[in-house]
């Protein structure tokens, strides 16, 4: 057996080193041709530990470097796999993808993909808590580059946000890490799981993390963000980046010892909540990648229900491998989804492809909307039936209203993108057939692992055909297409910003404040010159004999009478 | 004598008011000489004619021949700026008196002062007058700064003299001329005789000095530079300023290798060697002092100024 | 040779250059550059060999009787060497600079010579032995850096330096008046870790007086806050110049002489115990938001920076003031690191200014495109200030948020909180301009320094070079070697074991 | 009594008398007489301490010599800052030869009233000072000069006066005018109370303490700047010396309890008023002339510190490095404006920029020895106000920090006022005259050594 713990830090160092190579004016028109080679690394570690996993479940891959920063551990075990598995697939197939950006800053494009890239690969094998730290950073403030790239308004309008909410979420982060850091006098993320610490700073990592999920309130960069970026920065966006919240929940909160936790109830709500927020939202949107965008946090929703019994259940590392396979159905599904789009978009012209395209398309969009015997249902149902003996419950019609929801996303998706404008490019045959592979993957990657069975098919179908009736009943009684500009609650607040920025009153009470110092200011100057002019001419005094006579005298007087009285 | 006193007193109050309110610079000058003497006196009231000697040459003469000097350089002008009368002035000085008067009350109406000590030396100090042998033995060192201090004012004041005006005019006349002659002899006889007797009784050098240099100035008032007219060399000229101190002190020195210390005389050779010393600084003296008064032109600075202005 | 000729040496390599430089011609541009660089040389060269031997135990001191009880005393001890190493390295890096700076302006000879007097300066501060040695230097360091801030000597930059001189004076002499009064009531002994003033708790209202008088003394060069205003304008002054003020001589300073009268004079713990620990963080803290908030309505570059500086330098003071080793270890290598990343910060603004002419944060758009090496470094120092990782700046803040939740002080963590954030909101802006704004048809006055790079090359080397520091020293935090490894040394000696 | 003492004085008499005699030389006797008294008077360090009688005659009857450490000390001043000055002097040839046997004289004088324990004595080297002193001013061809030595020669005579009063009032009690016997007898009264006014106020008159100062500023702003070294750092501080030798001496045994609230109040108020006119007046030398009144606070403020027997004794020498500090500040500091002058042609501030800015050295020494007079490290200032704020402490007097602190801002204030022009672009407004490079060096050195001075304070003051 080869020792691959190595691999462990080169994996997110290499494509790092990608990125320092970027550096050379020379190697920047092959920075996105060389793209899919920074994966090298992890591919080799995933398929060579692949094969060690499979002869023994528990292994663990292990590397400690102490005097790398405040002491550097990684390591990868199943739960880590499995992550590493849809990081690569997503990152490889977005890298492929990446050839449609083609403008002159692509490489400046592949920069950030790879800085990103570093930190999402890297984020998955940190094992303390500095390091997660250190490339949750790499990845979230690179993917701001990402989200900038095609510079129009939307996207640094979308970037600002973006930006705002990743720095925010990175020190409200921050603080927790050190809180729990200082309090428990160690990094160490295996220490970490076990033992619980004080409230506010669970909590502080808590809402540090959910701004990357996407919890609402916290999600409105989100909807901007994912429809400015390009179509492969989107894919890896929503099919990687975002799950980043959902490990470090896991691996910065103290996994094995929150059952106790009063306030874990919370957490299925919470995860209702967002399916049904995002759903909601998702629904009023024309832009199928905003309307992706809304999606993404409504099935974030899922995998939050998903880590709050799993919180709850007596073997979370167990339990947590299935929100791990919802991750990873997620990742390809959306990741396929929103490269879906790029196809329908610039390929409108290869018309040999286009039935095949959108054969994908709606395959992609039915995986998703939970069609029967494929993963989405697979899964769900499972989940359903693991959470069974956890704490807090949810009513079922909440759940079933969840995928309800997503159907309707799904359909109102391909009306949607039916509708794109077009903007032919050439294809890429390599990215084609990555993309196929990637649904196709989608597909059938559940029967490696599980048996679907007939008796589930009806429940199954159920939230599909109320989708579908609901629909058309309202295609036909309605016919309205309700309208929500992306980033809902940020349309509100930049209002608020214009406004305060527009107080004309304050403004014009500062510059007077200003004028007033001037002026002040050359007054004193002004009394500072007569005054120095006068303590000139006040010598005079001293130098008029009688005086200094006088003065003679006084002090003859003062020495002489002051001993005597 | 207690009305004289009180008089004097007075007098000096008056006199040193009016020196400083003044708004006539001249005027001010001129009682700051009567001031000085006016306090020689009291000096003399407080029997110590010593430090009255050397207040009346110093303080009245020699500040006053300097003072008048400077005034005749700058221009006449009168200081506006001085008050006639301020109350302060009143107030500050009134209460001035006041204390003077209290302290003066409480010194000591026998005071003595060393005289007893000054008597009991007398045999060893080589002169019978015991002004003469405080002046040129006990405390010779004061006397021979005090040449020194003669010198410096003659010195300062040709310092001051850069554009060299003569100070005065030749008086022309055959009987200033003819007066001058007759006079001279008589004041040279004057001078040694005031030099002798300061051995026993008051005079000595300082009275002497001064008396031949009244002689040397009315001379060079009736013949203009007299000694300008190659009869005496410059050389000799300047050495008389220098001289008195420069024996003064050699001998001085001569005390300090002869293990009786320094600025004294082996008590055998007392005598002689002061009266060596009195007859040298009485002619520095009075060249110093005739010097002062006519203004000596140095041909030398004459003539280095010629060429430069060529 | 012996050991106390070692502070003399080292104070020797940068005065005896700094004095034979005053009196070269003009002209002669080799001569000085050689004297300025081999001066440096050998001092960082010195400084490391004082280090080595640190570390194996040996003992650098010489002193010198002043007056009777009076001792001016030379000491390298671990701290010394902290700020004598910063100083030493970021001597070589500026001169370099100043030297491609400068080229071809007037007044070079007196310009290099108060650079290299203001380096013999700081050395001393470091190496001052007991508080009267402090504030010889100390003082020294505000006449030697006075000439600096004024070298432009337009009408603002005499006004600058009206301004600075009238601040530091009077620090100055509240600091002396402190230390007198200190003298008479507990003599002048060595720095020592604790410090020397326990048996006087008697004596509180003195030690009261005392404390706020050095606070203010120091306050004034740390840039504490109500104390602070001269350093936004002493930004009229050249780049080099503004490095050396914000990362090295002067704030540092201050910020290190709080560090000694904190451990070495009052010693932590008994400050703590009376009180003045607290109002020392209360002041730090108020410091660091208020810098950086005004930092954020700057829209001159140096000036933003200026007050970031404020904010930044204060960090010092709130490590050593949450009176905790962990806090202590954060304050005491923001020394370090804040230096690193400041100098980084102001030799990139410098090279704008220098080479495109760019003052003002509008005028940076798209300058990433022209001097790409310049904005990296700029982009390093930047991430650094807002201190992510694996940079220099998080090491700090980390230890500075891990020291102040050990001692309890909870709302610490807030002020670093938004510290950070107002980080990010005045330095993001800068970097995303000169990236992604557009870059001008015409720069405002650019200059072609160079054709191979993008511009001199002394003045691109030593921000790059700061720069890598600052990434390498962030990066191997954990080696013993490192600021941090040295700190925790130190760190150790005053708590007594962590 | 050794060869030297009688030499001290009459070294420079003898060698200033020949100077009138040979005129064409003068300069180059001067300069020997300079510097064997320079010699000299740093070898009198070397002597034991000791007291002796002029001409053999018992204490009452002659006149005492006494050489203590005080003595010493002032003699070595002179003797420093004398050599440096006579150097300068020395290359100036624009001074006129008179300069030469006026200042030897002063410098006898001195040195004779350093040596002096005779009250009387004092008196007579005090109008031998006074004398060269005046003239010294008198021979600057400087518009206003003869006026100011005028004044000068009248304030002079003054305080001689009065100082002369006070010493007929001593003997009158006494019938001794020996210092140390004096202080034996010493007993309280109002006619004491008024020896010690008249004797106080006619020196203090010559010191040019606050209120009596308006003479100094004219006087020292108008001479040669040779000449205003010597004044400002030499010629003061021999009238100061007295004071300190009445006060701390002769006078000591009378209760003088509100003594310190008189001297420290003038001397603040000294301080304060000269470093208030130095911040405004127009003139580079006037500047400099106005810091003399305020350092002369600081002595005062010394002497009022000292006048308090609580502190030892040994702190006296802080007194000493006082008067050190300033002679050697002041002295480097008008030594280095002669040469600014002399190059500008004039000394009017506002356009002194340019030549200031190309007068390195020479400015570089204005700096050093502006850094000694603020007191700011590490210079011989910085260590007398380190003294000062101690015994300050000691008496418990905290107002006197205020006044110490801001005394020593306003001067960094009015030096900074000088070097700030340096540092502007001012461009050349009028040609430049040449003067001697030695010049340029003598002052550096001189300057260095107020700084030198302050690092070595413990081995010169020995314990």
């Amino acid at each position: 057996m080869m020792d691959f713990s190595g691999m462990l830090a080169m994996i997110w160092l290499w494509p790092l080193l990608f990125a320092l190579g970027l550096a050379w004016p020379r190697l920047r028109p092959y920075g996105i041709k060389l793209l899919p080679w920074a994966l090298l690394p992890a591919g080799l570690l995933w398929f060579g530990f692949g094969w060690q996993l499979l002869a023994d479940s528990s292994v663990t891959l292990k590397l400690e470097w102490p005097n790398i920063l405040v002491g550097t551990r990684l390591n990868l075990d199943r739960l880590g796999f499995v992550w590493l598995s849809l990081s690569l697939i997503v990152w490889g197939v977005a890298a492929l993808h990446s050839r449609w950006v083609q403008d002159v800053y692509a490489w400046r494009y592949a920069l950030f993909f790879l800085l990103s890239l570093a930190g999402s690969l890297g984020l998955v094998v940190a094992a303390d808590a500095v390091s997660f730290y250190l490339t949750f950073s790499l990845m979230s403030l690179a993917a701001w580059g990402l989200v900038i790239h095609e510079r129009h308004a939307s996207a640094q309008r979308a970037a600002r946000w973006y930006i705002l909410l990743a720095i925010l979420g990175e020190l409200w982060l921050f603080v927790g890490i050190v809180a729990r850091a200082a309090e428990l006098g160690t990094t160490d993320l295996s220490i970490w799981a076990q033992t619980s610490s004080a409230g506010w700073g669970l909590a502080l990592i808590w809402l540090g993390l959910a701004v990357k999920i996407g919890v609402p309130i916290l999600h409105i960069w989100l909807p901007l963000a994912h429809p400015a970026a390009p179509v492969p920065a989107s894919a890896v966006l929503s099919g990687v980046m975002i799950k980043a919240g959902i490990i470090g929940w896991w691996l910065l909160l103290p996994s094995q010892a929150m059952a106790n936790n009063e306030w874990l109830w919370l957490m299925p709500w919470l995860g209702v909540a967002t399916m049904l927020f995002g759903g909601v939202l998702g629904l009023m949107q024309t832009d199928p990648k905003a309307l992706l965008a809304y999606s993404s946090i409504s099935q974030m929703g899922w995998l939050i229900w998903g880590i709050g019994w799993v919180w709850q259940s007596a073997q979370p590392e167990w339990m947590m491998l299935w929100v791990a396979a919802f991750a990873f159905h997620h990742a390809l599904i959306k990741a396929g989804l929103f490269l879906a789009v790029g196809w329908v978009k610039f390929s409108a012209t290869q018309a040999r492809w286009m039935p095949w395209v959108w054969g994908m398309v709606i395959l992609l969009a039915l995986l998703l909307a939970g069609l029967p015997f494929s993963s989405g249902a697979l899964l769900k149902a499972e989940m359903k039936q693991v959470s069974a003996d956890a704490l807090y419950q949810l009513p079922d019609s909440l759940l079933l209203a969840g995928s309800v929801i997503t159907g309707l996303l799904m359909i109102q998706f391909v009306r949607r993108l039916a509708r794109l404008e077009v903007q032919p490019k050439t294809l890429e045959k390599p990215a084609l057939i990555s993309w196929f592979s990637l649904v196709g993957l989608a597909l059938i990657w559940p029967y490696a692992f599980m048996t679907p069975s007939w008796d589930n098919v009806l429940s199954d179908t159920q939230p599909l055909l109320i989708a579908v009736v609901f629909a058309t009943a309202w295609r036909i009684r309605v016919n309205r297409q309700v309208h929500l500009a992306p980033g809902d609650g940020v349309v509100w607040l930049e209002a608020a910003g214009v406004k305060i920025s527009q107080l004309k009153k304050h403004q014009a009470w500062w510059l007077k404040q200003q004028q007033y110092l001037v002026y002040w200011r050359l007054k004193s100057q002004q009394k500072l010159r007569r005054f120095s002019k006068r303590i000139y001419q006040a010598e005079r005094f001293f130098l008029n004999w009688s005086n200094y006579v006088t003065w003679l005298g006084a002090l003859l007087l003062l020495v002489g009478l002051s001993q005597v009285f | 004598m207690l009305v004289f006193d009180g008089l004097l007193a007075l007098l000096i109050l008056g006199l040193a008011w009016r020196a400083t309110s003044s708004r006539d610079l001249f005027e001010s000058i001129v009682v700051f000489i009567a001031l000085g003497l006016m306090i020689a006196l009291a000096w003399v009231r407080l029997s110590a004619p010593d430090a009255a000697l050397a207040e009346a040459a110093i303080g009245s003469g020699l500040a006053g021949a300097l003072l008048l000097a400077t005034w005749s350089r700058i221009e006449p002008q009168t200081d506006d700026r001085v008050r006639a009368f301020s109350w302060s002035w009143a107030l500050v000085f009134s209460g001035l008196a006041v204390g003077l008067l209290l302290a003066f009350a409480q010194i000591p109406a026998d005071g003595q002062g060393m005289m007893d000590e000054v008597q009991a030396h007398i045999p060893q100090a080589g002169v019978a007058h015991p002004v003469t042998a405080v002046l040129l033995n006990f405390r010779a060192w004061d006397t021979a700064l005090e040449l020194a201090v003669l010198a410096w004012a003659w010195f300062a004041q040709q310092a001051l003299n850069r554009d060299h005006t003569p100070r005065y005019q030749a008086l022309d006349g055959e009987v200033l001329q003819t007066f001058a002659k007759w006079l001279t002899p008589l004041v040279l006889l004057v001078g040694a005789y005031l030099l002798w007797r300061g051995a026993t009784e008051p005079g000595g050098a300082f009275q002497a000095g001064a008396v031949l240099a009244a002689g040397l100035v009315i001379y060079s008032l009736a013949y203009q530079h007299p000694w300008r007219a190659g009869r005496l060399n410059d050389w000799v000229w300047r050495l008389s300023w220098v001289g008195g101190f420069w024996l003064f002190v050699m001998i001085g020195l001569v005390g300090l290798a002869m293990g009786v210390g320094f600025m004294g005389y082996p008590p055998a050779q007392a005598g002689g060697l002061i009266l060596l010393i009195e007859i040298c600084a009485t002619l520095s003296i009075a060249f110093l002092l005739a010097a002062m008064f006519s203004g000596h032109r140095d041909t030398e600075t004459l003539a280095s100024k010629s060429n430069k202005e060529s | 040779m012996d050991n106390s000729v070692w502070p003399l040496l080292i104070i020797a390599t940068s005065l005896i250059p700094g004095i034979w430089i005053f009196f070269i011609p003009e002209h002669q541009r080799f001569l000085r550059s050689a004297l300025n660089i081999g001066g440096a040389l050998i001092k960082l060269q010195l400084v490391v060999l004082v280090l080595i031997g640190l570390y194996t135990g040996e003992v650098y001191q010489i002193q010198w009787q002043v007056l009777p009880g009076l001792e001016l005393k030379l000491r390298i001890d671990g701290l010394a060497g902290l700020f004598l190493l910063l100083s030493a390295f970021l001597w070589l890096i500026t001169t370099i600079y100043a030297i491609g700076y400068l080229e071809n302006s007037p007044n070079r000879s007196r310009f290099f010579g108060f650079f290299t007097l203001c380096v013999s300066a700081t050395t001393g501060v470091a190496m001052a032995g007991n508080l009267f040695s402090f504030v010889l230097f100390y003082e020294l360091l505000t006449l030697a850096t006075w000439p600096l801030v004024v070298h432009r000597g337009t009408q603002q930059a005499i006004a600058a330096g009206r301004v600075y001189l009238r601040y530091t004076l009077i620090g100055g002499g509240a600091l002396l008046v402190g230390t007198v009064i200190l003298h008479r009531l507990a003599g002048s002994p060595d720095f020592v870790p604790g410090g020397y003033l326990d048996d006087l708790a008697i004596h509180q209202a003195w030690l009261w007086l005392v404390f706020g008088l050095l606070i203010a003394g120091l306050g004034v060069k740390a840039a504490l806050v109500p104390f602070h205003s001269w350093l936004p304008q002493a930004m009229v002054a050249p780049a080099p110049v503004s490095a050396l003020l914000h990362a090295v001589a002067v704030v540092k300073a201050g910020a290190f002489g709080i560090v000694r009268v904190m451990f070495e004079v009052y010693g932590i713990e008994f400050a703590h115990g009376l009180g003045m620990a607290s109002v020392l963080l209360v002041m730090a803290a108020l410091t660091i938001i208020y810098g950086s908030v005004r930092a954020l309505f700057e829209m001159d570059i140096k000036k933003r920076l200026a007050f970031s500086t404020v904010s930044q330098v204060s960090y010092v003071a709130l490590g050593i003031a949450l009176a905790g080793p962990l806090g202590a270890i954060g304050g005491l290598i923001h020394i370090v690191h804040q230096g690193l990343m400041k100098i980084t910060l102001f030799l990139t603004a410098g090279n704008y200014a220098e080479t495109l002419g760019i003052h003002k944060v509008h005028e940076l758009s798209g300058v990433g495109r022209r001097m790409p090496w310049t904005t990296v470094a700029f982009t390093l120092g930047a991430l650094g200030m807002i201190g992510l990782p694996p940079l220099a700046g998080f090491v700090s803040k980390w230890y500075l948020g891990l020291g102040a939740w050990e001692v309890g002080l909870y709302w610490v963590l807030g002020v670093l909180f938004i510290s950070s954030l107002l980080n990010a909101a005045y330095f993001l802006p800068l970097v995303y301009r000169a990236w992604f704004g557009e870059a001008p048809a015409q720069w405002p006055h650019e200059q072609t320094l160079s054709t191979k790079f993008e511009t001199h090359w002394m003045l691109l080397f030593p921000p790059l070079i700061t720069a890598a520091t600052v990434v390498l020293l962030g990066v191997f935090a954990g080696y013993a070697f490192t600021t941090l490894g040295w700190v925790e040394w130190l760190v150790n000696q005053e708590f007594n074991g962590l | 009594m050794s060869w030297m003492l009688p030499a001290l004085v009459l070294w420079p008499l003898l060698a200033a008398t020949l100077g009138v005699l040979h005129q064409k030389h003068a300069r180059h006797w001067g300069l020997v007489g300079a510097l064997g008294t320079a010699v000299l008077g740093v070898a009198v360090m070397g002597l034991e301490t000791s007291s002796w009688t002029l001409g053999g005659w018992a204490l009452p009857l002659g006149i005492g010599w006494r050489l203590d450490q005080l003595a010493q000390w002032m003699l070595l001043i002179g003797a420093i800052v004398g050599l440096f000055v006579s150097v300068y002097a020395w290359l100036d040839h624009t001074l006129p030869r008179a300069f030469w046997w006026l200042w030897l004289g002063a410098w006898g004088a001195m040195n004779a009233l350093f040596l002096s324990a005779d009250v009387f004595n004092i008196y007579v080297t005090l109008e031998l000072l006074g004398i060269s002193a005046v003239a010294l001013v008198a021979i600057s061809n400087k518009a206003g000069a003869t006026q100011a030595a005028m004044r000068y020669l009248l304030v002079s005579l003054l305080g001689s006066m009065l100082f002369l009063l006070g010493v007929a009032l001593l003997y009158g009690e006494y019938a001794s005018l020996d210092m140390v016997y004096l202080a034996q007898q010493m007993q309280s009264g109002p006619v004491m109370f008024l020896a010690l006014a008249a004797m106080t106020v006619g020196l203090m008159a010559k010191t040019a303490l606050f209120p009596l100062h308006a003479w100094l500023p004219l006087a020292h702003g108008r001479a040669h700047a040779a000449v205003s070294a010597i004044l400002s750092a030499l010629v003061i501080k021999a009238s100061f010396y007295l004071l300190i030798r009445l006060w701390l001496e002769v006078f000591a045994p009378l209760d003088l309890s509100l003594a310190f609230w008189f001297w420290a109040l003038l001397g603040s108020l000294a301080v304060l008023w000269g470093a208030t006119q130095a911040l405004v007046t127009p003139s580079l030398k006037q500047l400099v002339a106005w810091s003399t009144v305020a350092q002369v606070g600081y002595l005062a403020i010394g002497l009022a510190l000292m006048i308090d027997a609580q502190a030892q004794f040994s702190w006296a020498w802080g007194l000493v490095g006082l008067i050190l500090a300033h002679a050697l500040a002041k002295s480097a500091m008008f030594l280095a404006v002669g040469n600014i002058q002399q190059r500008a042609g004039h000394d009017n501030l506002q356009q002194l920029g340019y030549v200031l800015r190309t007068e390195r050295k020479t400015l570089f020494a204005f700096g050093l020895a502006g850094v000694s007079l603020a007191g700011l490290p590490i210079s011989a200032g910085f260590l007398a106000k380190w003294w000062l704020l101690e015994l300050s402490f000691d008496h418990q007097a905290w107002w006197l920090f205020g006044v110490l602190i801001l005394g020593s801002l306003m001067t960094a204030g009015y030096v900074l006022r000088v070097l700030n022009l340096a540092l502007t672009n001012q461009a050349q407004t009028q040609s430049l005259q040449a003067i001697p490079a030695g010049r340029e060096w003598l002052v550096l050195i001189l300057a260095s050594l107020a700084i030198v001075s302050g690092l070595s304070a413990q081995s010169l003051w020995g314990g």
